[in-house]
């Protein structure tokens, strides 16, 4: 049988390796979380396992031929300011940047921190499928390439099923941040789960 | 011209399109009645004859006075003074009374324009009162940097993205699952 | 190990009753537990203030258990702006469940509450609200309103930005009885294009029905101030200072933004709501409640006519704790006893359960708001671009069978399909005609039939975007005003249109349209809070659905005649 | 002030142009201004009238004076000319039984070739250690779980020599085998590929193309094939041709066929001869079979087919035009030109599992048809009821544009005017005896638009539209962009995020995103071939029809005029191309400071001041 039929659960580990640093590498992606990513969170508003979230993003970058680093922004949980933080620290620029629930983004450094290449605002409506698109143009736009956007959904519907769950989830976030704690480099394992 | 002198207006004069059409005027001095679609057609009219005149905008601050409403007749005398000042102007006023967009002398100097220019005392009374409590709550522009590095260790930094949405239209869904916030 | 193992733990087994259940459309929203430290609650919090206020030298030194020192700055804008220093120890020195009473007592008049209202402070405002029950806040409302008679707004967006469906949709929303339209934009260079089509579409419909467009501050101004559009509201306004800056913006600056439209003869009023602070995360411990509250006073001390509040874009989120939507309620009637314009929410997606969409808004239309919606989606919600309302066509006929079955008036009426027919015809010919003269990019009659007929922005022929857009920006670099509109529609030939738009500019000259809560009615008289002030003072007084409008609103599409069972009623 | 107040009106197929002139009593001109508007309707028709009075209206409110001053409104003699375009695909590639797949996806893995039987991972467990196996994945398997089905069948002995994805996973895979392989993937009709057959999977290294799949001895030597099947395969290996992957499986009747597609028959009736020719015989033989017909008198497309409606289309709406409700027959409605191009679209290939494209060849028609008769009286009637004004015919379109163009500073008689339009290209020559020819030729910047939409599958006029008309930049980050010719400029401001790292057009409202995945260099390339084969070759057409026996030695001044001599490299394309003939050709300046606009409606003033003085 394929593996659509069994989704295989998958662990994931992230440890802190010291501060994150500016890279050097002009054909890197740097992927940044947020305080509560991974830990005490385990998956996104609608349940998409952060291991995944994390696997599809990183293929995504993989297969274009792209390097990827990972790292966690402690100090704040506005998705603005995390991505851009990690473009900061990208050698391309180009970064990443997401939320538990879910909500990323892909920035660059020299744009306005509150500007963007591409957001997915819409927190419930990503899958596996567009985190792997989004990792795929993140590395694209490090290649200098021109990707076309990631095609982005809207659910009116939304706002009745999920608006009071993202502002507990937000709420949850905030108490994770660390005020006075800078970026620091995480190295991710993700390892399938026994059984 | 309305007489500096007008009557005091009551509320059974509203609306004044109504019962007190005479006292109408155009800020070019043309009253409510030569607005006409003969004078459209003809091209006598301008855009600047649909305007409102500073005149009436006191006329209707009485009327907001005498229902009970005087932060409306306020807001209406702050209108009749800034019917003087040109569109441009005007934004670019309200940008600078946006947070950390300017120093406590840009606001100064604002409030003095606003008074010397265009003869507006009781708004550069606000642009005064706003200096004075940006100074108090550190929102004046040399009290924070923009730089987005040192976002992280100032308390703006814990704020939501969403917030940055709110200039398209505010109603509009542009964050989240839904829409920014009211 | 022994034998008969199961392959996976077996799941409980569920009740058929529970299966149905589960099936029904309201287990697709989402409920969340309260949070009171972190403000994700609806009114009724530990976290919020005890009510104070101790004046000194005419000046307000302690708010709400604070001292002036650490007041932050929403505390000064009401202490300074919003609240009577002469009459506010006097007030707050009334016990709340008395100014509750007075809410509802039909013997104490709306000015009398009034008097007592202008002196209190958000938490004692809070404190008596919170002894009221959801029917006497509707009470409340009935008497608090400050327009008599009530009316309702509509939304007219297109999925695709076309300027010609949104004149037909305002056409025919104005046909139906709404008083005020608004429109917005999936891409925002559309805007001159698509207001001059709300304005001219609208003015076809019904002949003084205003107008605005969504958009950021500065464009939104700009088609005000050349009198494409009429009256504004999307100006936010937050609860916490640290989300107010967020939002870049202080109660001065919102303040003399309210001035400046108003120093060009346009109608405004404010936006918001209670759950935007805790959205973003910066509640700072209070209820949603206590900081819309909060914006209520604040939009009176700006001195701006009206508020458009009821949680708007943030709905889901009191929708989703205990009482919230009694606290949406409330919000509504805070708003009303403050003396100010209520546009009262109902106005975004707010469930999937049909039961829950019509139980949110019957505290809005039961005792009638100054605009019971804030935006009924008078174009099918694909098409809404404010995010999908509370209401749409869809529910057209609902709406107007819950106005005749109770009796009230919900600011609607059923039209007969002929006179809906020809009256959008005419904006798409108006709409072709002025577009022709403008030098605009053309729209072809096979645009002009399919908006006759149309439902939804998918019955309509594409448009060339580009060209559309390119016209736009000409309309903005050629300085098209209302009165180049005034000129084309006259030039035209569409002189009963051009005389409409002439007469709601002209309004603009008299300012009769800035006093609170005014619209216009049919014949251009300005109605307002002044000239047409609630005066409900019990059962037998204030707005009553009777005589002409009673008979209008008793037709539905399909009634029986009496006279002839076998045909219906026309 | 004695003189009379004029006005010149030029009703254009996309502008109209009005000249405002007081015309003293000795003939003397004093210019006063020009405007310009959209036309309305049909050029010469009654409909277009309105645009005449917004034009009109528009000059004297910019001069400061009223409708009652005018002594004389001027009309051009103007001619009706429709034209159409039509664009047909006259070849096609088709493949039979999923014999190749020749698609290049963006990252494919691994680098080499290799040769096996095909066979679906779900049964690799059960593939013979001794046969090499070609991998085919469908959709929805994992990139962990390919890599692992593949290292364990490794492992087992199985010579995996290459793999066929469905998903974008070949990088993916690749990195996870611990012996590398060729990856082909993005394969969308994976689950078409034939499975146990014998197939060849090639991947290049990053920058260079395959060499043996592209090679028809080369598919030969992989799968042993005789003289007769090599002949064959010959144009799969065309089609795989510049790849950076491809897979070719060998399958019993497995065919790539590029055939031609009968798209109908041209028939171009000229004053002696009839000539007819396929159209998928392409643009060469249709110009030469227009030669040989020269001067055309009427054209007829092979009814049922899209030439045929294309024609018959045209010619309709110019009888709709034309008719005034009298009854009568509307005038000789004859295709006067037609221009064939050569183009190439890009086209999915018929039968291709993973979306193929290929350039197909196509054949892009421009026809124009005119009347005999005008209308133009019927027009000048209205517009001096209108304006209260005598509105007369003042003189003839192509004439009026040499006396125009005669205004230009350093011009004189002899010379010839080149009118570069929207529909169609116009020239008109006066000889040093005060001879006046004018031609009309089929084609002009419309072509161009559906030239440059076509060929870069752009599925958007607009925006090719917009490629047309400005150059092209590269942002290269958010503060530079380099032009197409090469130089970079810096900003002070960050562009915005919709144009980061793309091909843009400098239009001027700013830049604008292609949306193409081709990179300047094509982009530019389309678009100046475009503005060639239907500029430069219409310039030369029409020169030649009006030189002295065709010869364009014999011509000395050029001036070329209409809204496409604004365009920032067209007066250089024809120029270029007329240097060879020893033309002194430039861009006309009408007045000393209209450019290349205006010549008609100023022509006409000139000719009124003429006839005084």
């Amino acid at each position: 049988m394929t593996t659509l039929d069994a989704p295989v659960e998958r662990t994931l580990t992230l440890r802190e390796t010291g501060p994150a640093t500016r890279g050097t590498r002009p054909d890197e992606v740097v992927i940044a979380v947020s305080p509560a990513f991974g830990d005490p969170f385990t998956q996104t508003i609608v349940g998409v396992p952060h291991a995944e979230v994390l696997r599809q993003l990183m293929a995504g970058i993989e297969e274009q031929g792209v390097g990827v680093r990972v790292v966690r922004v402690w100090n704040t949980a506005d998705l603005a300011a995390v991505s851009h933080i990690a473009a900061r620290l990208s050698g391309s620029g180009v970064s990443v940047g997401m939320l538990s629930r879910g909500t990323t983004m892909i920035h660059q450094k020299d744009l306005p921190r509150l500007s963007n290449l591409e957001l997915f605002p819409q927190s419930p409506l990503l899958d596996a499928p567009v985190f792997r698109a989004i990792g795929s143009n993140a590395a694209q736009y490090a290649k200098g390439q021109s990707p076309q956007p990631v095609p982005t959904r809207n659910d009116q519907m939304a706002r009745p099923r999920w608006q009071a769950k993202a502002a507990l989830l937000h709420l949850k976030e905030f108490e994770c941040i660390r005020a006075d704690a800078g970026p620091v480099e995480l190295e991710v394992t993700i390892e399938r789960a026994a059984g | 011209m309305s007489s500096p002198t007008a009557p005091t207006l009551t509320v059974a004069d509203y609306p004044l399109s109504v019962n007190r059409p005479e006292l109408l005027r155009t800020p070019t001095g043309k009253p409510v009645t030569a607005l006409t679609m003969d004078a459209v057609v003809s091209g006598e009219l301008t855009a600047e004859d649909l305007r409102i005149a500073p005149e009436t905008l006191e006329l209707q601050a009485q009327l907001a006075d005498a229902s009970g409403r005087p932060q409306l007749a306020a807001n209406f005398r702050r209108a009749a003074e800034m019917t003087a000042i040109p569109d441009a102007e005007v934004l670019s006023m309200y940008n600078a009374l946006r947070p950390r967009a300017s120093t406590a002398a840009k606001l100064t100097a604002m409030a003095d324009k606003l008074e010397q220019t265009y003869g507006a005392p009781v708004s550069a009374a606000l642009v005064r009162e706003a200096a004075e409590v940006y100074g108090r709550r550190r929102l004046l522009a040399d009290d924070e940097p923009e730089d987005a590095a040192t976002a992280a260790t100032s308390p703006d930094a814990v704020t939501p993205a969403v917030a940055a949405d709110e200039t398209a239209a505010d109603e509009t869904a542009a964050d989240e699952t839904t829409g920014s916030p009211a | 190990m022994t034998a008969v193992q199961p392959l996976r733990a077996e799941e409980p087994r569920h009740s058929l009753r529970t299966e149905v259940l589960e099936a029904r459309p309201v287990n697709l929203d989402g409920f969340v537990e309260e949070w009171p430290e972190k403000g994700l609650v609806a009114m009724e919090s530990d976290f919020d203030p005890q009510p104070s206020v101790r004046v000194e030298d005419g000046r307000i030194v302690e708010l709400d258990g604070r001292e002036r020192a650490d007041f932050d700055f929403m505390d000064s804008f009401i202490a300074d702006h919003a609240i009577d220093v002469a009459t506010t120890e006097a007030s707050m020195a009334l016990p709340s469940v008395q100014i509750a009473r007075m809410l509802i007592d039909p013997g104490v008049s709306r000015s009398e509450v009034i008097a007592v209202t202008r002196g209190l402070t958000p938490a004692k405002v809070l404190d008596v609200v919170k002894l009221m029950n959801v029917v006497e806040i509707m009470q409340g409302m009935q008497k608090m309103r400050a327009r008599r008679t009530p009316a309702n707004q509509a939304h007219s967006t297109s999925a695709r930005d076309n300027p010609l469906q949104v004149a037909v949709d305002a056409a025919e929303g104005a046909l139906r009885g709404f008083a005020e339209l608004e429109t917005t934009l999936g891409v925002v260079r559309y805007a001159p294009l698509v207001a001059i089509a709300l304005q001219v579409g609208g003015q076809v419909g019904r002949g003084g029905v205003l107008t605005q467009c969504a958009l950021e501050e500065a464009t939104e101004l700009e088609l005000g101030m050349r009198g494409i559009t009429a009256y504004a509201e999307t100006i936010s306004i937050y609860g916490t200072e640290s989300v107010f800056v967020d939002g870049d913006d202080t109660p001065w600056s919102k303040t003399f933004l309210a001035s400046a439209y108003a120093s060009r003869g346009i109608k405004m009023r404010f936006t918001s709501g209670t759950g935007s602070e805790v959205q973003m995360g910066n509640a700072e411990g209070r209820s949603m409640l206590y900081l819309e509250i909060r914006c209520i006073l604040m939009a009176k001390g700006a001195g701006v006519q009206g508020l458009q509040n009821g949680s708007i874009s943030c709905i889901g989120v009191p929708g989703a704790v205990p009482g919230g939507i009694r606290a949406v309620a409330a919000e509504n009637l805070v708003a009303s006893m403050m003396d100010l314009e209520c546009a009262s929410g109902n106005d975004q997606s707010f469930s999937h359960s049909a039961m829950r969409r019509t139980a949110r808004m019957l505290p809005q239309l039961l005792p009638g708001t100054d605009f019971v919606c804030s935006g009924y989606s008078a174009v099918p919600n694909s098409d809404n671009m404010f995010a999908g309302s509370n209401f749409d066509t869809d529910d057209y006929d609902d709406w107007n069978t819950i106005q005749r079955d109770l009796q009230v008036d919900g600011g609607l009426r059923h039209v007969r399909e002929a006179e809906i027919v020809a009256v959008r015809a005419k904006a798409a010919r108006v709409l072709q005609a002025l577009f022709d003269y403008l030098e605009l990019p053309r729209i072809t009659d096979e645009e002009v039939e399919a908006a006759t007929y149309a439902n939804s922005s998918n019955d309509y022929p594409f448009r060339d975007v580009l060209a559309d857009l390119t016209g736009a920006q000409q309309v903005m670099d050629r300085g098209v005003t209302g009165l180049d509109l005034v000129r084309g529609l006259e030039a035209t030939g569409f002189h009963d249109v051009a005389e409409n738009l002439l007469t709601v500019l002209r309004q603009r000259v008299s300012g009769d349209l800035l006093q609170t809560a005014a619209i216009l009615t049919a014949d251009f008289t300005p109605l307002s809070a002044i000239n047409d002030a609630n005066d409900y003072a019990g059962p037998g007084t204030g707005y009553r659905l009777q005589g002409e409008r009673w008979e209008e609103l008793k037709k539905l599409r399909h009634v029986t005649s009496a006279t002839n069972p076998e045909t219906e009623v026309d | 002030m004695s003189g009379r107040l004029v006005v010149g009106v030029d009703i254009g197929n996309s502008t109209t142009e009005a000249c405002l002139a007081l015309v003293g009593p000795g003939g003397e001109v004093t210019h006063l201004g020009t405007a310009l508007t959209r036309t309305t309707g049909v050029k010469g028709t009654p409909a277009s009238t309105e645009g005449a009075l917004t034009a009109v209206r528009r000059v004297l409110t910019d001069a400061g004076r009223r409708p009652g001053e005018l002594d004389r409104v001027l009309l051009n003699e103007a001619t009706p000319v429709i034209s159409g375009l039509a664009m047909e695909t006259i070849t096609e590639t088709v493949i039979t039984e999923s014999t190749m797949i020749g698609h290049n996806p963006a990252t494919p893995g691994g680098e080499g070739l290799g040769v096996g039987t095909t066979v679906s991972v779900l049964d690799l467990a059960g593939h013979p250690g001794d046969e090499p196996a070609v991998v085919v994945v469908p959709h929805g398997w994992d990139f962990d779980d390919v890599a692992a089905a593949l290292n364990t069948a490794v492992a087992r002995g199985v010579p995996v020599v290459a793999a066929v994805l469905a998903g974008d996973d070949a990088v993916l895979v690749t990195n996870r085998l611990r012996q590398p392989i060729p990856v082909v993937d993005e394969v969308s009709a994976v689950e078409k590929v034939p499975l146990g057959m014998r197939a060849a999977v090639e991947v290049a290294a990053p920058g260079r193309t395959i060499r043996t799949l592209s090679n028809t001895y080369g598919i030969a030597t992989v799968f042993d094939l005789d003289p007769d099947q090599t002949r064959q395969v010959s144009p799969v290996a065309r089609a795989l041709t510049g790849n950076r992957s491809a897979v070719v499986v060998r399958t019993p009747s497995g065919d790539v066929t590029d055939r031609r597609i009968p798209v109908g028959v041209l028939e171009l009736r000229g004053e002696v001869r009839t000539v007819k020719v396929d159209v998928d015989a392409g643009a060469e033989a249709i110009m030469d079979a227009l030669a040989r017909v020269q001067p055309l008198r009427d054209a007829h497309g092979e009814p049922g087919t899209h030439v045929g409606g294309m024609l018959a289309a045209v010619r309709d709406t110019m009888a709709d035009t034309m008719d005034d409700g009298s009854g009568g027959a509307p005038g000789d409605i004859a295709i006067r030109d037609v221009l064939a191009v050569d183009t190439f679209v890009p086209a999915e290939v018929r039968g291709g599992l993973a979306g193929e494209i290929t350039l197909e060849n196509a054949v892009g028609l421009a026809a124009m048809v005119r009347t005999s008769r005008s209308r133009m009286a019927a027009v000048a009637a209205r517009v001096s009821a209108e304006l209260g004004a005598e509105a007369t015919i003042g003189g003839v379109e192509g004439e009026m544009a040499v006396l125009g163009a005669l205004t230009t500073p350093g011009t004189r008689a002899p010379v010839v005017v080149v009118d570069l339009g929207g529909g169609s290209t116009d020239a008109a020559s006066l000889t040093a005896e005060g001879v006046c020819t004018a031609v009309h030729v089929a084609g002009a910047g419309e072509l161009v638009t559906k030239l440059v939409d076509a060929e870069l599958a752009l599925d958007d006029r607009e925006v090719a539209e917009l490629v047309k008309r400005s150059p092209l930049a590269k942002v290269e980050s958010f503060f530079h962009v380099r032009h197409e010719d090469g130089t970079v400029q810096f900003f002070d401001q960050p562009l915005p995020a919709h144009v980061f790292a793309r091909v843009v057009v400098l239009s001027p409202e700013g830049p604008v995103p292609i949306g193409t995945r081709h990179g300047l260099d094509a982009v530019r390339r389309v678009r100046r071939e475009a503005k060639r084969r239907v500029f430069v070759v219409n310039t030369l057409r029409a020169l030649r029809q009006v030189a002295p026996d065709g010869d364009l030695r014999r011509l000395d001044f050029v001036v070329l005029l209409g809204g496409s001599a604004l365009d920032f490299e067209i007066p250089d394309l024809i120029a270029d191309a007329l240097a060879a003939h020893g033309v002194v050709c430039g861009t006309g300046n009408v007045l000393g400071d209209q450019g290349p606009r205006n010549a008609v409606a100023s022509g006409l003033v000139a000719a009124f001041a003429q006839g005084i003085g």
